[in-house]
């Protein structure tokens, strides 16, 4: 029973890594909290939706397409829009973010109509047991598979690559990075194209375990912010952690107290870590 | 008796030991001089004084009561008013208006209105000079007006203590003397100072004693001349050119 | 200087009248229209007391309205309180939340203090929706105002208003005591602010409060004017979301930004609503968008500079672009 | 000639900083421009290196008017400025830090040279290569930040208040790590407050005040003229 609960909450956790890698990156690099990291999610369910309905593409493949698509969509609104205001106070491109999400729900909502769809793959409901108590859905594990692909090919970027070392580069130190010869507004908006990147594979990957609907971001970015809070900003490692211990906490506490006091106990954890840990779980007291 | 005395105090950061086991005191009415290359852990004893961490042993007394673990404001309403290194106006107010929140929240503030901490404040700016920038905003003033607007912030406070956190770095020649001048007029007005400076010529010109701080410990106290040949100090701070120059 | 303090208080007197009388002479759709338009001034010019003076962009305001309006419910409907002291309830709850979630979250700064305050309003929101006594997500029905319709109308455009000019004239009397510029030197610099003697653990708590007290109060009359509430609407951080976009579009730190932002952002939405059934809220995203591009200082910047030019937009950006 | 600034105008929005400055530095030779905090050094600094764009006039380097090119072409043109407060990347390790100092010529060069010759320079920073740049001492930052510089290969290097900040004994060090660096062939523009520190190392000077150029000509003749003792130096 427990060990069912706890791997239900890994799996689930993996995909609520991978929604925050992208929001974390982003946040740290740029300091914007991106209020429409739900939304880009929404976007990257909605292509490899409308790619397996219309093309019959397989969810899993069309991967590579809501990627692509959502790192240039990303690209594009870094670079023609928030880079336009980026030293102005946080607060402003927290506002913009939040512009951008209205704007994008509602062509959204325009285009597909408010009407919850779902990905109907064929081995959907294939599953297999593990010992005698643990069964794994295989499309879960596949995913969770995928997000650990994913954050593996992200930390290469970020460590080992020229782009990596500029993006870090711009993190600490802004007139520095440009003193060095790092050019700022293409490095601003390749970060972006990577964040909203990584969210459209969230999104992907949210398509085949859930329905979807042009209003599911909402709810998404929320997520985001407490994984991302409790794993704490700057390091690869804090979203992994974070998603885990969302998914896991969120598995246990539906079991135990129902599942709508999910909520209630991620977001009371969220307070809570704020509170004691305000630099996350893997940073320094205070 | 001291007016100010430290007694063995110590900070540690994650492990990493910033001040060990310093003490001094501070007479009433004197200027006493801190000095010591950067990362010494001088400003780490101004946060320690005024409060924006307490020590993580040893204690502080001023005037017989101990203020260690106090909140910068108690302290700050105490009579002990301190300067930022990095300055710290507050940039969207005006110079006047700066001053007059030293003064509304200050040792008297309790007893002042805001109309009479506008008083104050405008009594203040003539004392350093800066009467005549007094409504300008704060983030348009050039590098010597901020730091005087620094101090001006300190003395609408009504300390009885105050604690420059180098004023004069920054400043050109012309510039640190008319803040010495300045500094010794605050002296004559009754404040005990504590000044930390790298500017050497400050310090000769200034201070009564100077105690010198290495890797996070005191290596020398005492009068400025017999500070400044201080062999350890001459090695570990000064250097050879600074004696070639002063001999 | 006493010229143009006078000018200014004519001018206030004179909108004041003008927006007293004007139902007087308008159908009740305008009526209703006016008084939301009130409803989000009064919650973007608290707001404006903690976020805007104070700096501490509260992403969680909404919390407080969801109070104000739960306290009068229960209060009414389980109760049997009267309306006016569920009001007054309903206020004070708010404020005394406040002071006990702003205590330990007003230590944080900046987007932690944001997405704490987002935090605290959603794990009220999902409480609500699990407790009995709110009656979860089924919602609570109050008891109808026995009045006239028109004379329904008239009260609540009438409360609303009233809180109002309460809000602005607290802020307006606090922003020029002592407390006021303890408010805005911790906008400032906090650090500096503690040096120079201001107990900030204290202001911030009083501002949050504050802030809290009238959103409270926009809560209440919420309630009862709708006679039935639920905690989707009541705890939506769109809410919050608006009256931060209504004060910043409108000069955040300013008097009377808050009310043109919410006048102005109203309008707008309605006027887009008419025209474009579908897709109104995809222009408001757009006017969001170019708002924060173009004029990150709000409005009320504009009126006070008197630089309406493309210049004037232009330098916004080349100010704030990479 | 190495550097040609022309009447140079520049400010911030409607606040003019610099009114028609006019400087020059040769190839291999250290110029001082002095000054106090507020005499427009570090605007003129950001309109060099391309952080800035000037209202009017010309800067030119080599020949070739860079005027209004942006930073990252600078760099690679061969002028790299060490900004004021070292601005290292914090996080990032010593050699982390001069790895990307060499970031415009990656990809056309091996570095591996370069690395030595720094660290032959700075045998300190080899002994912290893979410390977090963020815990160095400020002596030892100010070094790494230099050594960023140098990994450019830069013909021109401008050092922004290197002193502020440090004991003199590490002063005088970083003094002779610059004729050094100096005596192999790359020109320094030594931008300073300390005016007896800059031009008793330097081969010409410039004396700065509110954004206009007061007085230059050989830095041994500066120090001893009786304006720049007075104001300056305090004699």
């Amino acid at each position: 029973m427990l060990a069912q609960i706890v791997i239900n909450g890994i799996l689930k956790g993996g995909l609520y890594a991978l929604m925050a890698m992208g929001m974390s990156l982003i946040w740290g690099v740029m300091d914007i909290i991106n209020i429409a990291h739900g939304s880009f999610i929404m976007l990257g369910a909605f292509t490899t939706y409308w790619l397996f309905t219309l093309l019959g593409i397989d969810p899993f493949v069309s991967l590579i397409f809501s990627i692509s698509i959502l790192f240039v969509i990303g690209y594009g609104i870094q670079k023609y829009l928030i880079n336009l205001i980026i030293r102005a106070s946080a607060f402003i491109t927290l506002i913009l973010a939040f512009g951008i999400e209205i704007f994008i729900n509602n062509a959204a909502l325009v285009a597909w109509t408010a009407d919850v769809r779902k990905v109907k793959v064929a081995y959907g409901a294939s599953n297999f047991s593990l010992g005698d108590w643990v069964t794994i859905p295989t499309v879960r594990l596949l995913a969770f598979m995928l997000v650990i692909v994913i954050g593996t090919i992200f930390f290469f970027i970020l460590n080992r690559t020229d782009l990596g070392r500029s993006i870090r580069s711009t993190a600490q130190d802004l007139d520095a990075a440009q003193l060095v010869g790092v050019d700022v507004a293409r490095t601003y908006a390749l970060t972006f194209g990577l964040g909203v990147g990584a969210a459209g594979a969230a999104g992907t990957l949210w398509s085949i375990l859930f329905p979807i609907s042009p209003m599911m971001g909402g709810i998404l970015t929320l997520k985001s912010f407490v994984v991302v809070i409790i794993g704490g900003l700057g390091s690869m490692l804090g979203p992994i952690l974070g998603g885990l211990t969302l998914g896991v906490a969120e598995a246990m506490g539906s079991t135990w107290f129902g599942s709508t006091y999910e909520n209630l106990i991620s977001f009371t954890i969220l307070v809570l870590v704020l509170i004691l840990r305000p630099k996350g779980i893997l940073g320094g007291a205070d | 008796m001291a007016i100010l005395q430290a007694n063995r105090i110590s900070k540690h950061f994650d492990g990493l030991v910033a001040v060990n086991k310093v003490s001094f005191v501070l007479n009433p009415g004197e200027i006493l001089g801190l000095i010591g290359p950067n990362g010494a852990g001088k400003t780490t004893v101004v946060n320690m004084i005024a409060g924006v961490y307490p020590p993580t042993e040893g204690e502080i007394h001023f005037k017989g009561k101990p203020i260690h673990g106090l909140k910068p404001y108690r302290i700050g309403r105490m009579g002990i008013a301190r300067t930022f290194q990095v300055v710290k106006p507050f940039p969207g107010m005006t110079v006047k208006e700066n001053v007059a929140v030293g003064a509304m929240f200050g040792a008297r503030g309790k007893r002042r209105s805001a109309k009479e901490a506008m008083e104050k404040a405008e009594e203040v700016l003539e004392f350093v000079g800066l009467a005549d920038q007094k409504d300008r905003r704060a983030d348009q003033l050039g590098v010597a007006f901020r730091k005087r607007l620094e101090m001006a912030k300190a003395l609408a406070m009504s300390p009885d203590v105050v604690l420059f956190d180098e004023v004069m770095a920054g400043l050109n020649f012309g510039e640190i003397d008319q803040a010495v001048q300045m500094i010794q007029k605050i002296r004559h007005s009754g404040i005990t100072i504590l000044v930390i400076e790298h500017v050497m010529r400050a310090i000769k010109n200034l201070c009564d004693r100077v105690f010198v701080l290495h890797h996070g410990e005191k290596i020398a106290d005492g009068p400025v001349e017999e500070v400044l040949n201080d062999e350890n100090v001459i090695k570990a701070y000064l250097g050879k050119r600074f004696k070639e120059l002063t001999h | 200087m006493k010229h143009n303090a006078l000018r200014s208080f004519f001018i206030c007197g004179l909108i004041l009248i003008g927006m007293a009388l004007f139902p007087l002479f308008t159908n009740n759709f305008i009526i209703r229209f006016g008084t939301d338009i009130l409803m989000f001034a009064i919650m973007a010019s608290a707001w404006n007391i903690i976020g805007g003076y104070t700096g501490y962009a509260s992403f969680g305001n909404v919390v407080f309205f969801g109070i104000g309006a739960y306290t009068t419910a229960v209060l009414m409907e389980k109760a049997g309180f009267g309306f006016a002291l569920a009001y007054a309830s309903s206020g004070l709850l708010a404020a005394v939340f406040a002071i006990l979630v702003g205590l330990p979250v007003l230590r944080l700064r900046g987007h932690y203090f944001a997405i704490a305050t987002l935090g605290v309003a959603e794990a009220m929101k999902a409480l609500v929706q699990n407790l009995e006594i709110t009656e979860g997500n089924s919602g609570i029905y109050l008891p109808m105002l026995d009045m006239s319709v028109r004379g329904q109308y008239y009260f609540f455009f009438y409360m609303m208003l009233a809180t109002l000019v309460a809000c602005l004239l607290t802020t307006y009397i606090l922003l020029n005591a002592k407390f006021g510029y303890s408010l805005i030197a911790i906008r400032e610099d906090e650090d500096a602010a503690n040096s120079v003697g201001i107990n900030t653990t204290y202001a911030k708590t009083m501002a949050f409060s504050l802030s809290a007290l009238f959103t409270g109060f926009a809560g209440s009359i919420y309630a009862y004017q709708q006679a039935f509430i639920k905690p989707e609407p009541a705890f939506t951080v769109h809410t919050t979301v608006k009256m931060i976009v209504m004060a910043v579009f409108g000069g955040m730190g300013k008097l009377f930004g808050p009310l043109l932002g919410a006048f102005s952002i109203e309008v707008i939405s309605e006027i887009l609503s008419d025209h474009f059934l579908v897709a109104h809220a995809l222009f408001f995203g757009t006017i969001v968008i170019l708002a924060i591009v173009f004029t990150p200082k709000g409005i009320m910047d504009i009126i006070t500079e008197r630089k309406l030019n493309v210049s004037y937009f232009l330098e916004n950006i080349r100010k704030h672009r990479v | 000639m190495l550097l040609g600034i022309k009447e140079l105008d520049a400010g911030y929005g409607d606040v003019q900083v610099l009114w028609g400055l006019n400087l020059k530095v040769e190839e291999k030779q250290i110029v001082a421009l002095v000054g106090s905090n507020g005499a427009g050094k570090s605007t003129l600094l950001k309109v060099i290196s391309g952080l800035m764009r000037p209202y009017r006039g010309q800067i030119l380097f080599r020949g070739e008017d860079i005027t209004r090119t942006p930073p990252k072409e600078i760099v690679r043109k061969g002028i790299v400025h060490v900004p004021e407060g070292r601005r290292l990347f914090p996080q990032m390790t010593v050699e982390e830090n001069l790895v990307m100092g060499a970031f415009r010529r990656r990809k056309d060069k091996d570095i591996r040279p370069e690395l030595a010759r720094v660290y032959e320079l700075f045998p300190r920073l080899k002994e912290r290569r893979l410390q977090k740049a963020g815990s160095l001492s400020g002596g030892e930052q100010q070094m790494c930040a230099i050594a960023r510089g140098l990994m450019s290969d830069p013909r021109l290097l401008i050092i922004d208040e290197m002193s502020l900040g440090l004991a003199p004994v590490i002063v005088d060090d970083l003094v002779e790590i610059l004729k050094e660096i100096n005596s192999r062939g790359t020109a320094i523009l030594l931008v300073e407050q300390d005016v007896q520190l800059a031009l008793s190392n330097s081969h010409y000077g410039y004396v700065v005040a509110t954004g206009r150029l007061v007085m230059e000509g050989p830095s041994e003749e500066l120090l001893q003229s009786k304006e720049i003792k007075e104001a300056y130096l305090g004699m």
